[in-house]
């Protein structure tokens, strides 16, 4: 790709970016949320139409203006965000846009068995997508890249959804199709993960090429990306979370809901103290959300009762969970957090709407006021608090969401999967937040894949198999990710309690 | 009603304007008498008929395009009126701007018009029952289709059949049902009938329409050789109900009088301020198969502009 | 690194919000050039005819029932439902003011909230059978449009109902007298405004601002745009669903009595396919079927729209025939006209 | 630690499989609840009178363009639009019709391609306002609507069309003779099936099988389920919306001379209001006005339900207002009854 340029309405998103890779290689495409990555990898897999700059292949230039362009060039791309039909089977998904005229169900089922085999998915290939889990959303998504005959394989945050397990089996997969010559772009926020996966690292900051490395050094990376040195990455001081007890869960029951995928809970007991962050560890569908879900009076659980500062605690809609002072950042922004159509202001101040009451109407100025200081505080990348929030780049979506919780001033805040699609910068960003609303005396309960962050941030971790909590881990005991993982996989087996 | 208004340009060769709304032109019925108005009033050069306006069978559509007349001042307007409460207010209006005002075919609750000029729905009925009593000395069942029930013609072509039938006790009305005006409604609903009754020996229908889409169910069942069709409208068109009853289909059907000719004259009348009825009553016509063909041959206005 | 010459991308406050305002005025004009259009056209061909107060009143006057149901299919509409009903709701509810007049001799402004309380009850039938029995809007008020128009028609014995009504000594009755102020021609309040144009614009500002200045209304755009996440974001959504849906038949029933008004009798039929005429103004206006999208003021341009249309094809004669040829394509152009993006739409397509 | 004696969670892939399939059997057989209780109530009520092949045979047949008319609107509501317009098209179509054949006596087999090419163009215009000029479908079709009914009024001239033209013996032309076979009463194809009935069965299967085994059928739903998924997958969103839209019209135009054939004429108010019960049917029969939700078999059955319904009702002589009270709320339970998550509900709430 040469001098690759690209502008949206107020925004230039990318400018004179180039970008090579070679057959076998995978280059990691590193930025800040909101640098132009995925509108770069859009315009490889021929999403616009119009962008300035050329593109070659093989070393002859292609003209790509629509992903049936790219698909002609052996380009395939995993999106950011999902892309599947909801209402039609993981088969009839994978092979969309490419199914012959009359249908072979036979063979494409086959076929998709096999490519789930592949990524060690047990799922009947007719199962509808509207009954599959993220995680395993996001795994479809591989397959059906995958099915095709690729050149280039574009990945856009493929791991975001994804526990440890799933990660290494994707990570085979790669190396499998990069020693057939595919070339890979690969792009993620886990730095980890690209000192594991890549060969190459380019990095982006605000829609321009900065540079790129092949030995990763994480800090330098850091650096380029940022245009600034930053600090650590973790920055929770020990300690902390002595206060009273915020919220008690005893005997939690929540039935599952069959065809959905639900998790049940069974018998969850745990507490967050004020000034505490209590981490939620395990395997994908163990009933992290579900949890958090519940306690947000999402669900209606069967057995158990709660308490919150000390007075019973039984919503029976996040509009009571609300009111109460609890807030929930969900773990699918686009599906549950946000109303895409509509400006971040209209999404920061829904929940607290009351506080910005005057004479029973909104006071605009104060609601916009407060929403631009939040969203500042926050470093939303964005033109204005008026900007729609689905032309935002991911990440900057995260921070909406975040911003509009904390608008809440609440005192207990469920966090699901907080960092996901976030940059590491602002990760760190979110990780001091966490630390400075624990040192204000809120509780935090968070759920998270990634076990690092758990490790680093939390005073407590509970640990969920299979919708009961198998293990509990304090601060002082000072648990390694296989002790964790361990009791994520506990299955029916006895542990600690 | 005021005489010719030569005052706005004072010529003498002034043309008059008139402005005709009609209920719903996309009724065969009053397809025909849009057609016979605008060839009657072709007969005066000096009168000019402006499109006619449809009001689609809303009322208040109607009752905007008299406003819109009164706004562009006719000197003369020809009403329709889709029903009679809604127009009341309108016609005043006009009748308050000093135009002239012709009701034709449907009334309405004020007497601030100049003519009015329409069929007598009653006495049609009332025909019809008599033929129907005729059609059936012995006695028998009827089955009646009616209009849409709050149309006023409806109420009154019932009111006047089953006066009519009284004269013989033995003849009873064994089910009726709305049929909208409309021959695909009827067919269905003959077919239920047809279905569940026995004996059925003569279908009354409102219209021409409903009474033939009642033929073709009964024909299907092989059944038209024992039933009497009874219809209104007797149009002269090829798929109306004269030319049904030369075929047979139509035991009779009673023609319900447009009066474009009767309007057109009045309007002529009055614009040039001769006296005229204020209420002009039209007969009707029983159709059979002994007049009918004269009878088409008068009323067919196709091939004439 | 590439030096670039664009604009710093994050744009500070104040300038932001006047580029908006300017943006958002834009957009504004640009959601009425299909009405100046109609005026235009009706001010070249008929000039005074077309531009005078009498005209103009009679043609919105004619409309602003229909209006009335447009503002409360609005409502529904931004929360992604429909409602097919009202047309059938402002049926019943026309039978009901008739009614009371001729049968008690109520008052008007006994009336009104009646008529406004029969319609709102159907209008909450609605809301608890879509939001409760998660029966897709549609079909709800559908099946509520046939059973509310059959009811119309049993209650009034298929005769449609009279609003003069005289009293004994041969003039109207005080009531029906007042009566006739809530619509029927030629009767003014104060002699000077009538009152169902009146009714259209207070019942459109009401609503504008209850849309744009309060939580309500917040969240109703909220439930349209994406039900989800309004719920984990503490909005009653079912309450919502209800609430929008009543409203809706409040309005229908408010609507009644002006419709009766107009006609100067109620007709069993009264009101039938104006559901039609509701949603198109309120999608011509910008509403979009999905949800989330439109506003009152796009409702009340696109009511204008349609009834200028009617009239300005009237007074011009054009055939019948012709006018729904003309009609539908008129709404096509005005509804391209009027797209947001078409000026972006130009300015993207000249920039590639 | 609790033992429990719950079933082991995570499913092997047979099982689940077994599982599934007996879960949609089941959603399968619920579907058809309502048609079901319908023609319980028919024959507990009629018995042989309701049950027997003339009656169920006229009663299909009476709503036979209706319901291919509801074929061609359910590929539309599966891609995520709507299509008003069907109604009209039918009605230009049924002029055509009695037009081809009463003014250039064409055979009938020369008719119906006609039909279709004329309702296959309005609905091709339909689909290139939607997706080129991306105007709401419900208000391009509701223009289309519009304008296509007074083409079909022009063209008439406001008079009804017979198709039972006579020659100059007095008799049928051997032309009006066969075009009778498309579904006047009492003429069957090889004395024996009725055209109508038979022509609505073929279209479900044909559509149903095209939606079920092609790609093109994956694609419609593609596109209505997730127009951007769709679109990156590398459907042509463009194409299939088009197609839909210009398939519908041709369902229409096909309809056309069936419905003519019914009446015996062509009149130009023919299929007002039929986009009504076509999108009723579609709808009842669990399509999802969202779009990609949806199957011609629910559709099919959706038919059958109105049209049973009102033969029930009308064999049992119900009054006519009260058919309109009784159909809004049995449609309104066959619906809620035909919820595939109804049992769902039942057994999560016998559960907790
Ligand atoms: N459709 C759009 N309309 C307007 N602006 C857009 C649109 N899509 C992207 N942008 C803007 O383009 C810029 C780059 O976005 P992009 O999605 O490429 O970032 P990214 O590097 O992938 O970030 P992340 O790591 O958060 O996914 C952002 O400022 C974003 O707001
Ligand atoms: N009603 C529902 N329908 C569909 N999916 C649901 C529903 N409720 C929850 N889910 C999703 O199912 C997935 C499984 O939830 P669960 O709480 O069991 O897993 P988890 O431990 O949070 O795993 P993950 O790592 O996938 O978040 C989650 O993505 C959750 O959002
Ligand atoms: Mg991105
Ligand atoms: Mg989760």
């Amino acid at each position: 790709m040469r001098a690759i340029g690209k502008s949206f309405p107020g925004v230039r998103a990318l400018d004179g970016v180039s970008l090579t890779v070679a057959e076998g290689e995978v280059v990691a495409l590193l930025g800040e949320n909101g640098a132009g990555k995925s509108t770069l990898m859009n315009i490889l897999a021929g999403v616009f139409k119009h962008y300035e700059g050329e593109i070659e292949i093989g070393g002859r230039v292609a003209h790509i203006h629509s992903p049936k362009d790219a698909r002609r060039h052996g380009i395939a791309m995993i999106h950011q965000e999902l892309n599947l039909v909801p209402e039609l089977s993981i088969a009839d998904n994978i092979f969309l846009g490419r199914e012959r005229a009359i249908l072979d169900r036979k063979a494409m089922e086959a076929r998709t068995a096999e490519l789930l085999r592949g990524l060690g998915l047990d799922l009947s290939p007719r199962r509808l997508i509207k009954q599959c889990k993220i995680a395993e959303r996001q795994l479809i998504e591989v397959a059906k890249a995958l099915s095709q005959n690729v050149r280039v394989l574009v990945m856009d945050e493929p791991t975001s959804a994804l526990a440890d397990a799933e990660v290494r089996r994707l990570y085979t997969v790669i190396r499998d199709l990069t020693g057939h010559g595919v070339a890979v772009i690969y792009i993620s926020h886990r730095l980890e993960e690209l000192e594991e996966i890549a060969d190459r690292v380019v990095v982006l900051r605000d829609g321009a090429y900065i540079g790129e490395r092949s030995e990763v050094d994480r800090d330098e990376l850091i650096q380029m990306m940022a245009g600034r040195p930053l600090g650590e990455l973790f920055p929770r001081a020990d300690g902390g979370g002595s206060g009273e007890e915020l919220l008690k869960v005893e005997g939690l029951s929540v039935p599952g809901e069959p065809g959905s995928g639900r998790t049940p809970l069974r018998e969850i007991s745990l507490s967050v103290r004020a000034g505490e962050i209590v981490g939620v560890a395990g395997l994908m569908g163990a009933g992290r959300s579900e949890l958090l879900e519940s306690i947000f009076g999402l669900h209606r659980p069967t057995a158990g009762s709660m308490s919150l500062g000390g007075r019973p605690y039984r919503p029976r809609r996040p509009k009571g969970a609300i009111r109460r002072g609890v807030a929930l950042v969900a773990e699918d922004r686009k599906a549950q957090s946000l109303v895409l159509g509509n400006t971040i202001a209209f999404n920061a101040s829904l929940p607290s709407l009351g506080r910005f009451l005057r004479f029973g109407t909104v006071d605009a100025r104060r609601e916009h006021r407060a929403v631009e200081r939040q969203v500042n505080e926050l470093r939303v990348k964005t033109p204005g608090t008026r900007f729609t929030v689905g032309n935002l780049s991911g990440g900057n979506q995260q921070k909406v969401v975040l911003a509009k919780w904390l608008l809440t001033s609440p005192s207990l805040i469920l966090m699901d999967e907080p960092t996901r699609g976030i940059d590491v910068g602002a990760k760190a960003e979110i990780h001091a937040l966490m630390s400075s609303l624990a040192a204000g005396g809120k509780g935090v309960l968070v759920a998270s894949s990634e076990l690092p962050e758990l490790l680093a941030m939390c005073d407590r971790i509970l640990v969920l198999c299979e919708g009961r909590i198998t293990a509990e881990f304090s601060r002082e005991q000072r648990p390694t990710q296989e002790a964790i993982l361990e009791a994520a996989m506990a299955r029916q087996k006895v542990t600690t309690l | 009603a005021p005489g010719p208004s030569t005052s706005a340009d004072g010529g003498e060769k002034k043309k008059f304007v008139v402005g005709y709304s009609q209920s719903n032109n996309a009724e065969p019925y009053r397809a025909q008498l849009n057609l016979q108005l605008q060839h009657y009033m072709k007969k005066y050069p000096d009168i000019e008929l402006l499109p006619i306006a449809d009001a689609k069978q809303s009322s208040a559509t109607q009752v905007s395009q008299v406003q819109n007349f009164i706004t562009q001042k006719v000197d003369a307007l020809i009403v329709s009126p889709t029903e009679p409460a809604p127009l009341t207010a309108a016609v005043e209006q006009a009748c308050q701007a000093k135009i002239p005002v012709i009701i034709l075919d449907r009334t309405v609750n004020t007497d601030c018009y100049s003519a009015f000029i329409g069929g007598d729905n009653v006495l049609i009925g009332e025909k019809a029952g008599e033929e129907a009593v005729k059609l059936l000395p012995d006695g028998g069942n009827i089955v009646e289709l009616r209009g849409i029930m709050s149309n006023q013609p409806q109420i009154d072509r019932d009111k006047g059949f089953r006066e009519a039938i009284a004269a013989n006790p033995k003849i009873k009305i064994i089910a009726d049902r709305e049929g909208k005006w409309l021959k695909e409604q009827a067919t269905p609903i003959m077919q239920q009938w047809l279905a569940q009754h026995e004996k059925i020996d003569l279908v009354y229908g409102h219209n021409d329409p409903m009474a033939l889409g009642a033929y073709l169910a009964a024909q299907a069942a092989g059944k038209a050789g024992q039933i009497k069709f009874i219809g209104i409208d007797g149009l002269a068109i090829p798929d109306g109900g004269i030319r049904a009853v030369q075929l047979g289909q139509l035991s009779a059907t009673f023609i319900y009088p447009t009066g474009a000719e009767e309007a057109a004259a009045t309007v002529n009348k009055i614009l040039h301020g001769e006296k005229v009825e204020k209420k002009q009553v039209l007969g009707t016509t029983q159709v059979t198969k002994d007049n009918a063909a004269e009878l088409y041959k008068k009323y067919d206005l196709s091939g004439q502009g | 690194m590439t030096a670039t010459t664009e604009p710093p991308p994050p744009a500070k406050a104040p300038g932001e919000s006047r580029l908006r305002r300017t943006f958002s005025a834009l957009g504004a004009a640009q959601a009425y050039i299909g009405l100046v259009l109609i005026l235009a056209v009706g001010i070249a061909t008929k000039g005074e005819v077309f531009l005078n107060e009498t005209n103009l009143t009679n043609a919105v006057g004619a409309f602003a029932s229909r209006g009335i149901l447009a503002v409360g299919v609005t409502l529904v509409i931004l929360t992604g439902g429909i409602d097919l009903s009202v047309g059938s709701l402002l049926g019943i509810a026309s039978m009901t003011a008739a009614m009371m007049l001729s049968k008690y001799s109520l008052e008007p402004w006994q009336i009104v909230p009646i008529c406004m309380v029969v319609g709102g009850l159907f209008g909450f039938l609605n809301g608890a059978g879509t939001a409760w029995l998660r029966i897709q809007s549609f079909v709800m008020t559908l099946a509520m449009l046939s059973v509310v128009r059959g009811l119309d028609r049993q209650v009034s014995d298929n005769v449609s109902v009279g609003t003069q009504i005289a009293g004994p000594d041969g003039k109207l009755t005080p009531q029906a007298e007042a009566f006739q102020l809530f619509g029927t021609p030629g009767h003014n309040l104060f002699d000077r405004i009538y009152y169902p144009v009146l009714a259209f614009v207070v019942v459109c500002v009401v609503f504008h601002l209850i849309l744009t200045k309060t939580r309500f209304g917040r969240h109703v755009y909220a439930v349209g745009g994406n039900p989800t996440a309004a719920r984990l974001s503490g909005v009653n959504v079912t309450a919502i669903t209800i609430a929008v849906f009543t409203l809706s038949g409040m309005l229908a029933g408010f609507a009644g009595p002006i419709d009766a008004a107009y006609s100067a009798s109620a007709d069993p039929q009264a009101g039938q396919s104006y559901e039609l005429d509701a949603i198109a103004a309120a999608v011509i206006g910008g509403a979009s079927l999905a949800g989330g999208k439109g506003t009152i003021a796009g409702t009340f341009v696109g009511a204008l729209i349609l009834t200028l249309l009617d009239n300005v094809l009237g007074l011009n004669a054009v055939s019948d025939n012709w006018q729904l040829v003309i009609k539908g394509l008129i709404v096509v152009v005005a509804v391209v006209l009027q797209r947001p993006d078409l000026f972006k739409f130009f300015r993207g397509g000249s920039r590639s």
